[in-house]
């Protein structure tokens, strides 16, 4: 189970979040103070007894007026500053450094994720599911193909628009090991609600693990059962929207299944991925997910028993 | 005053159509969705003709349908023969003429049980609801859908008019490089 | 109870220029409308900073017509010019004549505006450049259509009647309107023929 | 302090006010219905609509807040939910905000600057109508399922025709059409009353701050709804006949769409709440009994309030990856206008620390403007850095922020407002003990509502999802703030009882309930048709207020058997000439049904656009082409006859 807090602005796991959030808790404590000052003269303003006008009074309100916008002024001056400054800090890094690069596509309503490598074969595709070693920078390039979507993982970083025509990135870097919830944060239609990611947070020689296993293919089914599930999937109906790796299913409008299983939620963080969920799931995927892309099928009983059995050996 | 008693009646009119168009039909199979019976691929029968009963194409006033059909002809690369309604390695769909008939259970058996010359059988590949929508949308591609629910250009590179203008032809003009 | 009183009486009933109400309201519709413009032509821009090549695919638009264009259209702001002089004069008869005589130069301008539709060389589904260029065009020509349709009523009624000294004032502003169109076309023009030849 | 001009019109006679009623009333029957021109009956109309539209887009917002109560929840599916939100917005911004400013302007201005009626009357009606038409339509839509479902921003491609399923986001965009010719054609009715019809002697710098404000708002509206008229004219082009405005492919681009409904979209804020600062400076000014403090400086802040409005919009973009040179500027400007604002406030206290304040239910709602209002600064304050902005865009924390600037900018004053001018409207007054009641429930509901979406945003939800899962620990946050829905609900319930109520057996009011020092308590309650029997002047600021003013000059000579008003200049409103104005006519509403049906079918074919221009052409026509009968003329005569005959009895 993931902890409290897994998405959250105030709880920053890395460099990026953490200047952002020390931003937020500095205007917090100004804002605070302005606005107590404000409701304080307030009062007292409205419940004293009032003094009968004259000029006197009225020019010294007006030198309190002025101090009072001169201190306004001020402030926001202040805060300007302090706002460029996190700006420079949290944006991309200024000297050399050697970022694992990522591309992140938004679909509605998926996340697909590629980790791009100098050799073609360590490119590794999955989907909903972002996995980043401790302490190094990562290079998010953000596309998308329908339309405009946003990746926000508040603990580690502030949103980036995916707008389609356009490519925009996003310079992150995690701290603090541990499971987190990014979602995307710009309405994208039907399912906008259920359009989340995992990351990952883990050591790099967890991640270097977890990364070579998801470069290897998927494994030939040894069962009848998952044999015959491997035909309706690769075969079937599943291939024409999914790929697994090593198969002859290959369809891209779907996330790749070649690794579904080390997966940690189904549909985009819908449901979480166990055996029942992943039935109810192929079975009607329109009740889970209203207007996902996904049909049902149509299967009968004994092959989408078959289905998941084969997808149970995708790990 | 009979303009205003017949305003109720016209306005049920109007929703039942509206409703029609709009509505996302994604949970529901609709139930004349199901896969049409043995259906002749030619019309030659023997002991002549006998009339055929016409299927009704669930998706083709249904504007979420018709999208969902556009989509899958480029996700299923269907365009990759028939390009966007203009043909290629397969037959136009755009044009009048129809190889196998422009009724929808012909045109559905065309994609489900695939033609002679190239083109697969999608049947056992693709479920009902969605080869409803594909042929929603090739009857869009041949402005066979009320025009209110036929979709409009795509975000891409498309050389031809939405299909929503296919019946506006507009001369193409010599100024291309 | 008060006896002091100021008696209006005497004032007239109409007034030229921006002491009338009729000003105010061309000069507000003519900010709201310039405003369109200026959008437009920062589209145009916006759109072009963001093309490799400007006119995408296409040659640019052909000069002659244009250019005949906007040589009639300087030129009708003579006529123009005349007609208010005539109306702030108060002089019906010059002000019908000359009022005519603008609409026949503009009737003129909007038969060659369908040619030069034409030597556009793009359509309006072609792309984004040729979205906004018909765009550009047809907003001007709307405007053109809408001054000449005013004019023509202004016209009849200088004719049929009724009509007393405050349609003299419409009369001026209708002018006004129209220098407005014309001054609208020439960075119109310099956008939609010369742009693409700078690029 | 009584009106010092009493229904016997001192200074006219009862035949001549007699005369004066027959003019100016609105004709009877339904056509006449349809032909009214009067300020104040349209202004009303206004009103009434666009709370009535407030209340539907308010139901709207509580089905939210039931679907928001708990995590999981299925009442309403995603289809109808993203309807609901948009239409709620929508609603809330082009049919009830920005209306509702517009129209208390159009009620009040003329009244307030001393002026027998407003300009381009028939304009004004014609604007009405198409509001009621918009407001129609977006609503007979969503009963047929055809609610625009792409929110009230309906950003490309999501809106765009490939992604823009069906007619919705058609509907949406001819609806921002419709509203913007209506908002356009009241903007210049106001601006042009506000420079050429003020009472003799009231100079610019002798105008209620509340008629500043609405100047101020009226060339906001000029110069910043052209641009989302023109954004949604090319969505429904692109939708329509295959533009590519917005097609990345052929060289359009998204981003393209939101530049330009944003530098629209930034300044409404600023047409929806300088009216309603507009009217706490009135309040507070009122019930503090003294001038409002440092009226230069108010004035000078709406005016650099309007101009900085406009370079602030690319803050709604911080998160599309702009240049980040660029985005600094914005961030600047963004901060910028927090300085006029800030001072405007600090005006309002010194008002009242200066002053002796009663605390009648307008002046609760002044302070309970304060208190959200300011919240709502300082919080946008924070939006404004784009660092910051990255963490809190999209999520809660900006619904929870520009709902406390713009309920409490605008709304809370409107209440109070509205409590404040009702015995003018009516000739009756509210009552104030449920007036108070209401107010301190609103205020809490409002808070309980709004301030927990703060959190909410913090802890990571987003906006404009139509659920969330358990897991998340937002139920608890959510539930909270959908019983303060429901709070708010019950106060507007009781705030629109008390309305009800007060209309059939409110107290009588008497002439200036409030001491107020303007010169719309100048007149009777209700004002007559003619607004002022003779024509006030001034000659200064607080005109009620100034020992002179029981022998303040009037104004005779005017005609009474005609729509004849006094046009005075521009500065220092010395008198200029005197105009006839155009009778009551049913040509507005014609070229308004005309327009209609152009808008409306063009949504489904662009040749409606050329059939719908001639109707309504020959709609316009109708409308301005004079009738027989107005004042004879020396050139009419000289023409032979033409338009002799006296005006048509």
């Amino acid at each position: 189970m993931m902890p409290v807090d897994y998405q959250s602005a105030l709880h920053p796991a890395g460099p990026q979040a953490a200047s952002i959030a020390q931003l937020w808790w500095f205007m917090l404590a100004v804002c605070v103070v302005v606005y107590g000052l404000v409701m304080a003269t307030l009062v007292a303003a409205v419940f004293r007894a009032h003094a009968v006008r004259q000029a006197q009074a009225e020019r010294s309100l007006t030198r309190t007026v002025t101090t009072a916008t001169a201190l306004t002024t001020v402030a926001l001056f202040g805060i300007l500053v302090a706002s460029v400054r996190t700006g420079r800090a949290v944006g991309p890094p200024d000297g050399p450094v050697d970022p694992l690069g990522v591309e992140v596509t938004g679909y509605q309503w998926w996340w697909d994720v590629e980790y791009q490598s100098p050799s073609p074969p360590n490119t590794v595709r999955t989907a909903n599911e972002l996995h980043v070693p401790v302490g190094r920078p990562v290079r998010i390039l953000l596309a998308a193909t329908d339309v405009i979507h946003s990746l926000w993982i508040p603990n580690l970083h502030g949103k980036m628009d995916l707008i389609p025509g356009r490519r925009t990135e996003l310079w992150l870097q995690a701290d603090t090991p541990g499971v987190y919830r990014g979602q995307c944060a710009e309405f994208c239609g039907l399912q906008h609600a259920h359009m989340a990611l995992t990351v990952v947070v883990e050591s790099p020689a967890a991640f270097e693990q977890w990364y070579a296993a998801q470069k290897q293919p998927a494994r030939p089914s040894s069962t009848t059962q998952t044999q015959h599930g491997e035909q309706l999937v690769t075969r079937g109906p599943c291939a024409l929207c999914h790929s697994v790796r090593g198969t002859d299913a290959g369809g891209r409008p779907g996330p790749d299944l070649t690794h579904l299983q080390s997966r940690r939620t189904l549909a985009a963080g819908t449901l979480p991925n166990a055996r029942q969920p992943l039935e109810i799931w192929i079975t009607d995927p329109q009740h889970v997910k209203p207007g996902v892309k996904m049909p049902p099928v149509g299967l009968s009983t004994e092959e989408r028993a078959a289905v998941v059995a084969y997808l149970e050996t995708l790990r | 005053m009979t303009t205003a008693r017949w305003l109720p009646v016209w306005l049920l009119l109007v929703a039942s159509v509206a409703c029609e168009r709009e509505t996302r039909r994604y949970r529901e199979l609709p139930a004349s969705a199901s896969r049409p019976g043995a259906i002749a691929i030619s019309e030659l029968e023997p002991g002549g003709r006998t009339p055929r009963t016409p299927v009704l194409s669930p998706y083709q006033e249904n504007a979420y349908g018709i999208a969902e059909g556009k989509r899958l002809y480029s996700a299923y690369n269907c365009n990759g023969c028939h390009a966007q309604g203009g043909g290629g390695i397969g037959p136009a769909l755009m044009d009048e003429k129809w190889l196998y008939g422009s009724e929808p259970d012909q045109i559905y058996s065309s994609i489900a049980q695939g033609r002679p010359n190239g083109m697969p059988a999608f049947g056992s590949r693709v479920p009902a609801q969605q080869l409803w929508q594909l042929v929603a949308y090739v009857q869009a591609l041949s402005v066979q859908v009320p025009r209110d629910a036929a979709p409009s250009r795509s975000d891409d590179l498309n050389g031809h008019a939405a299909e929503a203008q296919l019946d506006i032809k507009v001369p193409r003009m010599t100024g291309h490089r | 109870m008060n006896d002091l009183r100021i008696d209006v009486s005497h004032l007239p009933t109409y007034a030229f220029g921006h002491r009338s109400l009729m000003w105010w309201g061309v000069a507000a519709l003519m900010a709201i409308e310039g405003t369109i413009f200026a959008l437009l032509i920062t589209m145009y821009l916006y759109l072009k900073s963001r093309a490799l090549e400007w006119p995408p695919g296409f040659f640019a638009p052909m000069l002659l017509w244009g250019t005949v264009n906007t040589a009639v259209l300087i030129l009708s702001a003579v006529p123009n010019h005349l007609a208010k002089r005539a109306a702030e004069r108060q002089d019906l008869r010059g002000l019908r004549w000359w009022l005519g005589v603008s609409i026949g130069v503009a009737l003129v301008f909007c038969g060659v505006r369908v040619l030069e539709f034409r030597t556009l060389n793009v359509w309006w589904d072609s792309n984004a450049y040729g979205s906004i260029v018909w765009t550009l065009l047809g907003f001007h020509t709307t405007h053109l259509i809408t001054d000449v349709i005013d004019s023509l009523a202004l016209e009849t009624l200088l004719f049929t009647g009724p009509m007393d000294e405050s349609h003299f004032v419409d009369a001026a502003e209708n002018a006004i309107y129209w220098d407005f169109v014309v001054i609208a076309w020439v960075p119109l023009y310099a956008l939609i023929y010369l742009a693409p030849r700078l690029a | 302090m009584t009106p010092p001009y009493d229904q016997s019109g001192d200074g006219l006679s009862n035949a001549e006010i007699e005369q004066l009623t027959d003019t100016w009333r609105e004709p009877p029957g339904l056509v006449g219905w349809l032909s009214a021109v009067d300020h104040k009956t349209i202004g009303l109309r206004f009103i009434v609509t666009a709370f009535t539209f407030f209340v539907l887009a308010g139901l709207l917002a509580a089905a939210m807040r039931v679907q928001l109560a708990r995590p999981d929840n299925d009442v309403l599916g995603p289809d109808l939910y993203n309807q609901v939100f948009t239409i709620h917005g929508t609603t809330m911004m082009f049919l009830f905000a920005v209306p509702v400013v517009l129209g208390i302007g159009i009620y009040f201005v003329p009244l307030m600057v001393g002026a027998r009626a407003i300009a381009f009357p028939r304009l004004l009606a014609f604007s009405y109508w198409m509001y009621l038409a918009s407001g129609l339509f977006l609503y007979t839509m969503f009963g047929l399922n055809v609610g625009p479902d792409r929110g009230w921003f309906s950003y490309v491609p999501l809106a765009g025709p490939e992604y823009g399923v069906g007619k919705r986001a058609d509907v949406w965009a001819q609806l921002v059409t419709f509203t913007e010719t209506s908002g356009l054609g009241v903007a210049v009715c106001l601006v042009v009353t506000i420079f050429k019809l003020r009472a003799p002697g009231m100079s610019l710098n002798r105008m209620p701050l509340f008629v500043w404000a609405e100047l101020v708002t009226a060339f906001m509206v000029i110069f910043s709804m052209p641009s989302v008229f023109l954004a949604s004219g090319t969505l429904i082009m692109d939708r329509l006949v295959g533009t590519h405005f917005y097609n990345h492919a052929e060289g359009g681009d998204p981003l393209l769409w939101q530049h330009l409904f944003w530098f629209f979209a930034h300044p409404e804020v600023y047409i929806i709440f300088l009216p309603g600062n507009g009217l706490v400076s009135t309040i507070v000014s009122t019930f503090s009994g003294r001038p409002a403090f440092g009226y230069t400086a108010l004035v000078l802040s709406l005016v650099s309030t309007g101009f900085i409005g406009f370079g602030v919009w690319v803050h709604h973009m911080f998160t599309t990856g702009l240049p980040q040179f660029g985005v600094s500027f914005f961030t600047a400007a963004s901060l910028m206008i927090v300085v006029p604002t800030g001072l405007q406030v600090f005006c309002w206290v010194a008002t009242l620390w200066s002053g002796h304040v009663r605390f009648a239910t307008p002046m609760l709602y002044a302070l309970g403007f304060f208190q959200v209002f300011v919240l709502g600064g300082l919080t946008g304050v924070m939006l404004a850095s784009v660092p910051l902005d990255a963490q809190l865009h999209d999520t809660f924390f900006v619904v929870a922020h520009f709902h406390y600037v713009l309920i409490g900018g605008s709304l809370f004053p409107l209440l109070g407002g509205l409590v404040y001018w009702f015995p003018k409207v009516t000739g009756r007054m509210l009552d104030e003990r449920l007036g108070r009641v209401v107010f301190w429930l609103f205020v809490v509901g409002f808070n309980v509502t709004f301030f927990p979406q703060h959190l909410l945003g913090l802890m990571g939800m987003p906006r404009r999802v139509y659920t969330y899962p358990a897991e998340m620990r937002w139920g608890t946050l959510n539930l909270l703030s959908s019983l303060g829905a429901a709070i708010m609900f019950v106060a507007l319930s009781l705030y629109l009882w008390n309305i009800v109520r007060a209309l059939r057996h409110g107290t009588p009011a008497p002439g200036n309930p409030w001491q107020a020092s303007t010169l719309e308590w100048a007149t009777t309650s209700p004002p007559p048709p003619y607004n002022f029997a003779p024509l006030p002047t001034v000659s200064n600021r607080e005109p009620l207020w100034s020992a002179s003013w029981p022998d303040q000059p009037i104004i005779t000579g005017l005609a009474t058997d005609r729509r004849e008003v006094l046009v005075t200049r521009l500065m220092d409103a010395d008198p200029d000439h005197r105009r006839e104005f155009p009778a009551p006519s049913p040509w507005p509403f014609i070229t308004a049904v005309a327009a209609t049906g152009l808008y409306v079918g063009s949504i489904f074919t662009p040749w409606a656009v050329l059939w719908g221009a001639i109707p309504t052409t020959l709609g316009v026509l109708g409308w301005v082409w004079p009738r027989h009968g107005q004042r004879p003329s020396d050139l009419a005569r000289a023409l032979g006859g033409a338009g002799t005959e006296q005006r048509r009895s």
